[in-house]
């Protein structure tokens, strides 16, 4: 019984847990410039993200260390400082957006510029990071994170043609706008398989004391919290094709993909698009947060741990206490947040292969992983990945540039 | 004496990735593995590892590192070389030399 | 857009019509849901000067033809005004002013090959 | 045992099970006639940034010396101390009383103390 309750805990959280600034984002800009076209790059985005997570929680559970520790372990710390660089930058851009996010959504509400609201947005997810445990915070935000089914809902509403979805399942590249499209596919890929939700998971997993007889709560979590967590996106995807695309807009803005919803739920719609993208945001904020310090002070060994009162954990404390409060200075100064958000999800997609590239060691090695390690459809899946992987980050480093 | 004492004194992190060359200057491939084993009460170094190989079975991804290279179309990949610590000259870290040439080495 | 400085003349031009149409709609939507009470009057007011601000800004180059952008501009003004001074019935002449030069805008597209 | 697979970059935790830091250096004494004798585990911010480039090793040295807990060298734990190689090196010591928690422990008496609640 407490095995399924966990289960259902585990996939309410990856719900919330998963939808964040770039996957609304994303899908939003994908939905209102290409209609249908781009529902594929969230599929696949999905299937790949299920996959690795699951080996990021296997990993956890089986070895007891995070897949940071391992990298570092197997790889020496020459190696380990690449990815943990990387991900320190991209980890501070999109902690900027997420705070963003919040703020815009305080600013469609209030009517309060958002560059007034990123201070007291960063001090409450300091506080709830200070004074907050691990479960607090996975379970309690992520619930409220709930609120973002409302796209599903509201996609069954607009009735949506099934053909016309089915063919959006099929890769196409358009006769205009290619530089444009691949773009957001690349970005919408980047901001499914983030870096950050495998570090972050596995060291949830250290921090809930897994072991392996929660493999199977984890292969649950991973497979249907993530899949139901790609269907909201998929919902933002199908909405802003459905109500924005036809009258022509295309979100280059917040305040455009806040219309997503008026159409079929009026007012409420509005608060309710507000409510979707602050809460998302403001749980994606905590994780992004707290991914940070447990991947630095992973990598020194440091004690770490959101259970631990911080003056047990000086160092991962300050860390966490000193990095949000520095990525909200990035919309202090008034940084456009869906421009910052775009830009970083790309850039996630550019770090992807020295993320993902460990696990196909890692999760062959008998030591970390015993009887439990990856079979030829795990290894497949990773493999395809990386090459997937290795392409986006050729292909995005040339957009970005072009994207000026 | 103390300053003879303190040059006898080795950080093996800092050996990782040296080039190793034989005692006719030929390169055998660098250090990547360092193997110790308990004699008679004390842990010493009976080994080193030499070449790309030898960072493979480090990351003890033989079998899949073996499965992708043959996919990527390498026909045989040979082991790295195991040398016993008493063939390697470590009097200047930064060149480590066999004591002897790669052909002696493999015949032992 | 994201794209806009490698491409050439033609396509920038499109690209700034295209902008100034999804701003356009932007505008209009936001309008027809102020008028239908689903907006509050805060946001209603900033996207409304927004779009006002991104369309002058996609205007730089003189894609537009000067009557027209005009028009825009002083329909925009008023559906301000209107927010601003929460006149809902009155709004509704604006915005079939700003279809009207929606319209327009459209078949300017059209014209010089512009599609969305 | 593989030194640099299973000791070096490992985690290391005292008797009590503390994290205190990582194996950032592996010291051994070169004898004649001898296989080399593994003497010490060090760790500490200056070994770990001379692995990376000899030049940062000085600059991180300079900082420490005028930043924080002004800890320079790193720490030598005897591999007499070492009493389990598995995922992680258990060493037979107390945290608390080496210098590896220096920074540690000037943090938070510097800056989680002086933040309500972090008493």
């Amino acid at each position: 019984m407490s095995k399924l309750f966990e289960i259902a805990l585990g996939i309410i959280t990856s719900i919330g847990g998963f939808l964040d600034v770039g996957a609304i984002a994303t899908a939003a800009e994908a939905g209102s410039n290409f209609g249908f076209q781009l529902i594929w790059a969230i599929v696949l985005g999905t299937v790949c993200v299920v996959f690795l997570v699951e080996m990021s929680g296997r990993l956890a559970a089986v070895s007891k260390h995070t897949l940071a520790d391992a990298i570092r372990e197997r790889f020496g710390f020459n190696f380990y400082i690449l990815p943990l660089i990387a991900e320190v930058i991209v980890d501070f851009l999109v902690l900027g957006a997420e705070i963003g996010g919040v703020c815009i959504a305080l600013q469609l509400v209030t009517g309060v510029h958002f560059q007034w609201w990123a201070l007291p947005v960063a001090f409450a997810i300091w506080l709830l990071l200070w004074k907050g445990t691990f479960g607090l915070i996975e379970n309690g935000i992520s619930l409220l994170g709930l609120v973002t089914l409302g796209f599903v809902v509201a996609t069954f509403e607009l009735r949506p043609a099934l053909p016309a979805l089915a063919k959006g399942l099929l890769p196409t590249v358009p006769h205009q706008d290619t530089a444009h499209y691949l773009f957001i596919a690349v970005s919408i890929l980047g901001a499914l398989i983030s870096p950050y939700l495998f570090y972050f998971y596995s060291s949830g997993a250290v921090e809930d004391e897994w072991d392996e007889s929660d493999l199977g709560v984890n292969r649950a979590v991973a497979g249907l919290g993530m899949g139901f967590g790609s269907i909201v996106s998929l919902g933002v995807l199908i909405v802003a094709a459905q109500v924005l695309h036809p009258q022509g807009i295309q979100v280059d803005s917040y305040e455009q993909a806040a219309l997503m919803l008026t159409q079929t739920f009026g007012y409420w719609g509005f608060i309710l698009f507000a409510a979707s993208l602050g809460i998302a945001c403001f749980g994606a904020a905590l994780e992004v947060n707290l991914d940070t310090a447990y991947v630095t002070a992973q990598a020194f060994g440091w004690n770490w741990g959101e259970n631990l009162h911080p003056k047990q954990a000086a160092r991962f404390s300050s860390v966490y206490t000193v990095f949000v409060f520095l990525a909200a200075l990035l919309m202090v100064i008034g940084t456009d947040p869906l421009q910052l958000t775009l830009f970083s999800m790309a850039l996630t997609a550019v770090i992807l292969p020295i993320t993902i590239i460990p696990f196909l060691v890692l999760m062959n090695d008998p030591e970390y992983v015993g009887q439990h390690h990856n079979g030829w459809i795990s290894n497949g899946v990773v493999i395809f990945t990386i090459a997937l992987a290795f392409i986006l980050a050729i292909v995005a480093i040339p957009l970005e540039i072009i994207g000026g | 004496m103390l300053d003879h004492e303190m040059s006898r004194e080795l950080h093996l992190e800092l050996l990782l990735g040296k080039l190793v060359t034989d005692s006719r200057g030929d390169r055998l491939g660098r250090i990547e593995e360092v193997r110790a084993e308990e004699q008679a009460g004390e842990w010493v170094i009976v080994e080193y590892l030499v070449g790309f190989a030898a960072i493979v079975e480090r990351l003890s991804a033989w079998n899949i590192g073996t499965a992708l290279l043959q996919l990527l179309g390498a026909r045989k990949l040979h082991h790295g070389h195991c040398v016993p610590w008493h063939k390697l000259d470590l009097s200047d870290p930064e060149h480590p030399r066999l004591t002897c040439t790669i052909a002696e080495l493999q015949g032992l | 857009m994201l794209v806009a400085c490698s491409q050439s003349p033609q396509d920038k031009q499109g690209d700034a019509i295209t902008t100034t149409q999804s701003w356009i709609a932007t505008a209009r939507m936001t309008g027809e849901a102020w008028q239908q009470g689903k907006l509050p009057d805060a946001y209603t007011e900033q996207t409304l000067i927004k779009s006002q601000q991104k369309i002058v800004q996609q205007n730089r180059s003189k894609v537009i033809p000067s009557p027209l952008s005009e028009q825009l501009q002083q329909t925009l003004r008023q559906m301000i005004a209107d927010v601003q001074q929460h006149r809902r019935n009155t709004i509704a002449s604006s915005l079939e002013k700003l279809s009207n030069e929606q319209h327009q805008l459209e078949s300017l597209a059209k014209n010089r090959g512009v599609q969305r | 045992m593989d030194l640099i697979r299973d000791v070096l970059d490992n985690q290391i935790v005292d008797r009590n099970q503390r994290k205190m830091g990582k194996v950032d250096g592996i010291v051994v004494k070169l004898r004649d006639d001898r296989p080399p004798r593994l003497t010490y585990l060090e760790t500490g911010a200056t070994t770990l940034a001379r692995r990376l480039h000899p030049r940062l090793h000085d600059w991180v040295a300079n900082l420490a010396s005028c930043w924080g807990a002004k800890q320079t060298k790193s720490l030598r734990i005897p591999w007499e101390k070492v009493r389990n190689v598995g995922i992680d090196v258990e060493v037979d010591i107390e945290a608390e009383q080496t210098s590896a928690l220096a920074y540690e422990i000037w943090l938070r008496e510097h800056l989680i103390k002086r933040i309500p609640g972090g008493q």
